[in-house]
């Protein structure tokens, strides 16, 4: 027994006593949901060492599991997104039914994902892969409209992944004869030519799903939608990042010692700038608050893939910033849109309008995390896209550069839909009396949107545990050559000190202050009613926000790329996959009685090749 | 001109023989016809889809006040022959009600709501905001003779002294005597 | 420093220059007398050599032209648009039909005399004015303004009852509620 | 003692900035008065102009953001300022300029445009809002040949501080004529960033009532005149600093500066106006395409 043990069996437990305590009272469960939580968490942070290891007995098959330091990283994510979105659901998911049932997958999903960084083998790992796409899978479905229909596509990429993952698995336990991740990274160069290929692309389009790349997104934006706000920002913020943990263990451990590697990091750095382009585009002309952040999201995720797949040191540094502030301000974005929902009862931002003296700290909080999203300075999300860029020019990646430098810049454009959509505008009648989101769902957002203004300044804090992670996968140590506490570097001795800017950013805003407040009694305020339109007074029951066809030029601009692309492009591998469903559907038709039958048939294909897999 | 314009008063003829009235030594292209009102949709229909007359030009009103009449006119024309029909239709003048016509031209709805609000001219079953051009009129409808539009402004309107008629300015000004006004307000009228 | 009477009269003596040469006029064209006002800001007059352009929207403005006969329902938009001007704001009446009705002193739906409605600084006087005449006027309005005189706005604060109801009488009983003047 | 000259150093540049900016917008219309047939106003008006309107005595707003988006506006442009070198071999005023880059300073300046659009999102005017979407759709259209510009001189001289460019152009002459591709592509990048016709739909005043900025008077609008003005100047210093090799006194500065005014306020003066569509077409038609021959020019050679 050592703090892996109590940490998991925590979780665990926590998740079923939270199950059946929803049969007592409600706040017996959440008391027992958010103390599970909280407990787990300290212990983790306070007691784990890293070269703890903790094996568990599964009759013949022991999983073995220890946290290095480039698992601790993902656990900050993991576990940090996790308290505060779990204290964030208590408000927002109060009077939804079958809480019990929520929350237990909640847990489920953090254990799962915890297993996944601490995994020393790959049936461990895989194991707690399922546990996470199962418990993700239950909250997709949880609730919302159109459930089977999404719940089918996330769960059939999901499959996929999954399998190839486990074919993979299969097949490097039948040469190595071992199920550890170090022993198929020390062999893998011993492996024939054949297998050297099979496994890393097997792995990487089992990470690829989760990671929402470009040919394998479709589920992303309908799943991300379409569970509950508290549970998606952990959803894109936490467990999306399992896939960039997968793909940067295949990347560095077995593409690098590939002959051709170059050829697979430029491919796969194309699929995630595709990914971010196309995403970013489609995220411009989405109407609905949520499924804006959820292209979004897949757009990020593109960035992060992209520097992953380039591969080199600053890139890496570079990514892996991005995958922790991602986890931050996407959390937080989806946090307020979440907000909205719940003191609007809508997230359609062609009815949602002007609400930021309704919910002034829901704007701050969503205010800071667009601006870290679009990457200006001194917000942190500057530090993690300066680094890309630089990585990537300074690699020779010239196109690459301006793919990813478009979608960045386009993303100015849907943060603005968002934020002028939901929270500028004329105000409404209709929300005249919404009111400020309740503190427990505040606070989380406050701290994330915090946690971006101090990156931004001092990213030195979160460098430390990157570099950490990064030795341990075989980097140098970075620390003074790509960044000093409060400054970046670049590959040609650039840099950036980025506590200055924020310095001089203060200072000129003060002084600005001073002057716009000087004589403050002379300004003053008037409702958005009172605007000059031609000396016209709108009526109460008018309303003139831009609403509709928002970025219609920028459509038109477009729209030779956008008819080539999507019309043909993702129209087509819509239907294509439409057809496909139709077919699977009836494999996956909702039953769980089928369900069941198929996972029996599947463990006793697996047992017919017993003989195979586990004794040869 | 003279064969075309007899043609067609031969087919309106026939076709309505309820047409009291007809002039055709206009000169040019026009031709004036009138027929009670409760005929008016019908022949306009029947210009418009039988006879080609596809534009509506216009729809004006006159007040004969010493008939206790108002005389509604209904201008059509006809971009094959060239031809502009005068539909004129008698209205009592005490309680005007008409047809609304909208469905068979779209654009007689403004119109309509033109007449309505400037000679009051009641439309039965117009569609249309209660309010055109006029806000808050508050008086009968302006373009009725027997509405005294100087009284009116005399009334509502300050006025400028020296500028209570149509006599050249010039000479009043000569003739100008003190004005009543508040110190604050001389100040800024001169 | 600041509320010393000499230093105020000063800074006043400089800001009256400065707002003396930069006039942003509205581009509010109310009645035929628009038409005068392109030739007036185009080459040929080329009012910008004073310091006066077109601005677009009140919040911007300094100077409301009311070019022309104002009709009660034109009244209504123009009395919205100066109180949306931000203070200090002058205004100039253009034509005979803002001086005394003009042609239209027996019009029904005219107004006749401007300044019992909103405080005019300058009229220019004909029917229409000519360029000249309206760069004529915004050299008096200079003068004006130079001297401290032009405080029409002052006046339309202090007296706001009154043109209130005056703009009552004309605008009816039934005019929907003109917003509330938020200095 | 040495941080105090350095803020008075930063103050003095910022104040340089502001009345150079003023004048050259001052300039601006003089110029376009003459070419017109007009006289046109003094060259002093725009300072005029600005002290006016800091000077009303009144003024409105909806809401904090209307005071932000000014100063979001501000911050960006002095921020921009003081990240780039002044004059050559900073030994003027050298304020930030080693601790930003080349990218730094790309995503600084587009600070200012998200402020702006927030703070005109906030008034609730229609014609804000839609103007604000043309502003960011064009801004996406010239970033692309700008940023393909700056990429293929990066990669030419392996660097991305400005100093060190400004350096090479002392050793290989200026880059205008090192990399006329790259020079072709940032300068017509430089109409949309300068917004002069034909590239002026976003405030367009006969449609939109002057669009972000029609709910913004008195010292809000003082301030964004201001802050356009410092602007102006920092993007022609940093053209100067990129393809005219820089300057290395004062006058050398105004010199330059002025000349590269001159090409968007000259080329605007006879072109009508492109719908939003059409100049993001624009941009990414023969800009990009000289970007991605400065850039395949910078990989061979």
């Amino acid at each position: 027994m050592n703090t892996i043990h109590i940490t998991l069996g925590i979780l665990l437990g926590g998740a079923i006593l939270t199950y059946f305590a929803n049969k007592i009272a409600g706040i017996v469960r959440d008391i027992i949901f958010i103390s599970t939580l909280l407990v787990a968490a300290v212990l983790f942070f306070v007691k784990m060492t890293p070269d703890t290891i903790a094996n568990f007995n599964l009759g013949d098959i022991t999983l073995t599991l220890s946290l290095s330091h480039f698992g601790l990283l993902f656990s900050i994510i993991i576990l940090g997104l996790g308290v505060l979105a779990g204290t964030y659901s208590l408000p927002y998911m109060k009077g939804k039914d079958n809480l019990g049932f929520f929350y237990m997958n909640f847990l489920l999903s953090i254990f799962g994902m915890l297993g996944i960084v601490m995994a020393n083998d790959w049936v461990s790992f895989f194991i707690f892969w399922e546990i996470m796409t199962w418990s993700s899978y239950l909250i997709v479905v949880y609730n919302g409209k159109d459930t089977n229909k999404i719940g089918i596509k996330y769960m059939l990429f999901s499959a996929l992944g999954a399998y190839s993952m486990l074919t993979a698995i299969v097949i490097a336990y039948s040469q190595i004869h071992s199920f550890s991740i170090e022993a198929l990274m020390s062999q893998f160069t011993q492996l024939s030519v054949s297998y050297q290929i099979a496994i890393p692309l097997l792995f990487l389009i089992g990470f690829g799903v989760k990671a929402a790349m470009m040919p394998l997104h479709v589920w992303a934006p309908d799943a991300y939608s379409n569970a509950p706000m508290s549970y998606t920002s952990m959803f894109s913020g936490a467990l999306s990042k399992m896939g960039i943990y997968g793909m940067i263990i295949v990347f560095v451990n077995m593409i690098n010692y590939l002959p051709h590697n170059t050829v697979w990091r430029e491919v796969f750095a194309w699929l995630g700038a595709t990914t971010a382009v196309l995403a970013t585009i489609w995220a411009i002309f989405q109407d609905d608050a949520k499924k804006l952040l959820a292209y979004s999201s897949v757009a990020q995720l593109g960035y992060i893939i992209t520097g992953v797949a380039i591969g080199t040191p600053l890139a890496m540094i570079a990514s892996l910033f991005l995958a922790v502030l991602h986890g931050i301000f996407k959390a937080t974005l989806f946090m307020a849109v979440g907000a909205v929902e719940y003191r609007t009862g809508t997230t359609d931002m062609t009815v949602v309008t002007g609400l930021i003296r309704k919910m002034p700290w829901t704007f701050l909080a969503a205010l800071i995390s667009a601006i870290a999203l679009a990457g200006i300075p001194p917000i942190a999300g500057f530090v993690g896209k300066w680094m890309l860029y630089e990585s990537l020019i300074t690699n020779g990646n010239y196109i690459l550069v301006i793919a990813i430098f478009f979608s960045s810049t386009a993303a100015f454009l849907y943060v603005y839909k968002l934020l002028y959509n939901l929270f500028l505008g004329q105000e409404e009648p209709e929300f005249e009396n919404v009111k400020e989101a309740p503190a427990l769902m505040v606070i989380p957002m406050l701290i994330l949107s915090g946690f971006s203004i101090f990156l931004g300044f001092l990213p030195g804090y979160l460098f430390k545990y990157i570099d950490n992670a990064l030795v341990v996968m075989g980097f140098p140590v970075s620390e003074g050559k790509w960044w000093q506490m409060s400054a970046i570097f670049n590959g040609w001795g650039n840099k950036v000190s980025v506590d200055l800017v924020l310095y001089t950013v203060i200072t000129v805003f003060v002084a600005i202050a001073i002057i716009l407040f000087y004589r403050w009694k002379n300004s003053h305020y008037v409702t958005t009613k009172d605007i000059s339109l031609s000396g016209e007074v709108p009526k109460e029951d008018e309303n003139y926000s831009f609403k509709l066809d928002f970025f219609k030029p920028f459509e038109r601009a477009i729209s030779p790329l956008l008819k080539y692309k999507i019309e043909t492009y993702y129209k087509g591998f819509a239907s294509g996959m439409e057809a496909f469903f139709d077919f699977v559907r009836r494999i996956y038709n909702g039953n769980a009685q089928i369900y069941a039958i198929y996972v029996i048939t599947f463990l006793v294909i697996l047992l017919l090749f017993a003989n195979y897999i586990f004794t040869v | 001109m003279e064969e075309i314009k007899n043609k067609i008063y031969q087919r309106l003829t026939e076709a309505f023989p309820e047409i009291t009235e007809h002039k055709l030594d206009f000169p040019y292209n026009r031709l004036d016809v009138k027929i009670p009102k409760n005929k008016v949709p019908a022949i306009l229909f029947y210009l418009k889809d039988e006879m080609g007359f596809k534009h509506l030009v216009h729809i004006t009103c006159v007040d004969w006040i010493e008939e206790e009449k108002f005389e509604l006119i209904f201008i059509v024309w006809s971009p094959k022959e060239k031809v502009k029909v005068f539909v004129r239709t008698e209205l009592d003048r005490n309680n005007p009600v008409m047809d609304n016509i909208d469905m068979i031209w779209r654009q007689a709805n403004t119109y309509e709501r033109e007449l309505r609000e400037m000679f009051g001219i009641q439309f039965e079953g117009l569609v249309a905001p209660k309010e055109f051009i006029l806000e808050d009129w508050d008086d009968i409808p302006p373009m009725r003779r027997d509405f005294d539009t100087e009284a009116y402004a005399k009334k509502r309107f300050f006025e400028r002294p020296g500028r209570e008629d149509a006599k050249d300015v010039r000479q009043t000004i000569a003739e100008r005597t003190g004005e009543s006004l508040p110190d604050f307000a001389k100040k800024y009228s001169r | 420093m600041v509320n010393d009477k000499n230093s105020q009269k000063i800074v006043d003596i400089i800001q009256n220059f400065a707002r003396k040469h930069s006039l942003f006029v509205l581009a509010y064209g109310t009645g035929c007398g628009a038409i005068e006002i392109p030739p007036t800001m185009t080459s040929r007059y080329d009012a910008e050599r004073f310091g006066i352009r077109g601005a677009a929207t009140p919040r911007q403005a300094d100077v409301l032209l009311i070019t022309g006969y104002l009709t009660t329902k034109t009244l209504k938009r123009v009395i919205r648009v100066y109180e949306q001007m931000q203070d200090p704001k002058y205004v100039i009446g253009f034509g005979s039909c803002t001086i005394n009705g003009g042609m239209y002193w027996d019009s029904y739906n005219t107004i006749k005399v401007l300044d019992k409605y909103l405080p005019v600084d300058i009229y220019i006087n004909g029917c229409m004015p000519r360029p000249e005449a309206v760069i004529e006027g915004f050299i008096k309005l200079q003068k004006k303004i130079a001297e401290g005189r032009a405080d029409g706005a002052k006046q339309y604060k202090e007296n706001f009852e009154w043109y209130r109801a005056n703009q009552k009488k004309v605008l009816g009983p039934t005019t929907p509620h003109i917003q509330e003047y938020n200095w | 003692m040495d941080i105090l000259i350095k803020i008075l150093g930063a103050v003095a540049t910022i104040i340089i900035a502001f009345v150079v900016g003023m004048l050259y917008g001052g300039l601006n219309r003089k110029v376009t008065a003459r070419v017109q047939n007009r006289v046109g106003p003094p060259f002093w008006q725009n300072y005029l102009d600005a002290f006016k309107l800091v000077s009303k005595k009144t003024s409105i707003h909806h809401g904090v953001m209307q005071h932000l988006g000014p100063a979001f506006l501000m911050v960006s442009s002095i921020g921009t300022l003081l990240f780039i070198p002044i004059l050559k071999g900073n030994n003027w005023f050298p304020n930030l300029s080693f601790h930003g880059d080349l990218i730094f300073l790309l995503y600084l300046m587009v600070f200012g445009s998200l402020g702006l659009a927030l703070g005109a999102g906030q008034t609730g005017n229609p014609n804000s809002a839609i103007g604000v979407t043309r502003g960011l759709s064009q801004m996406v259209g010239f970033e692309i040949p700008w940023v393909m510009a700056l990429v293929a001189i990066m990669i030419q001289y392996h660097t991305t501080s400005i100093a060190d460019i400004m350096h090479v152009q002392e050793v290989h002459g200026w880059l205008m004529f090192q990399k006329p591709f790259a020079f072709i592509a940032a300068i017509l990048a430089m109409f949309g960033m300068f917004r002069y016709s034909p590239f002026d739909i976003v405030g367009a005043p006969a449609e939109l009532a002057s669009g972000p900025v029609s709910e913004f008077g008195g010292k809000y609008l003082g301030l964004m005149m201001s802050s356009g003005s410092i602007f102006a100047f920092v993007k022609l210093t940093l053209y100067t600093d990129l393809f005219l090799g820089g300057a290395s006194n004062f006058i050398e500065l105004l010199v330059k500066t002025f000349l590269l005014y001159m090409i968007p306020v000259s080329y605007g003066l006879v072109s009508p106006r492109y719908r939003t569509e059409q100049a993001v077409r624009y941009f990414w038609g023969w800009p990009s395409f000289f970007g991605l021959l400065a850039i395949l020019y910078s990989v061979i050679f």
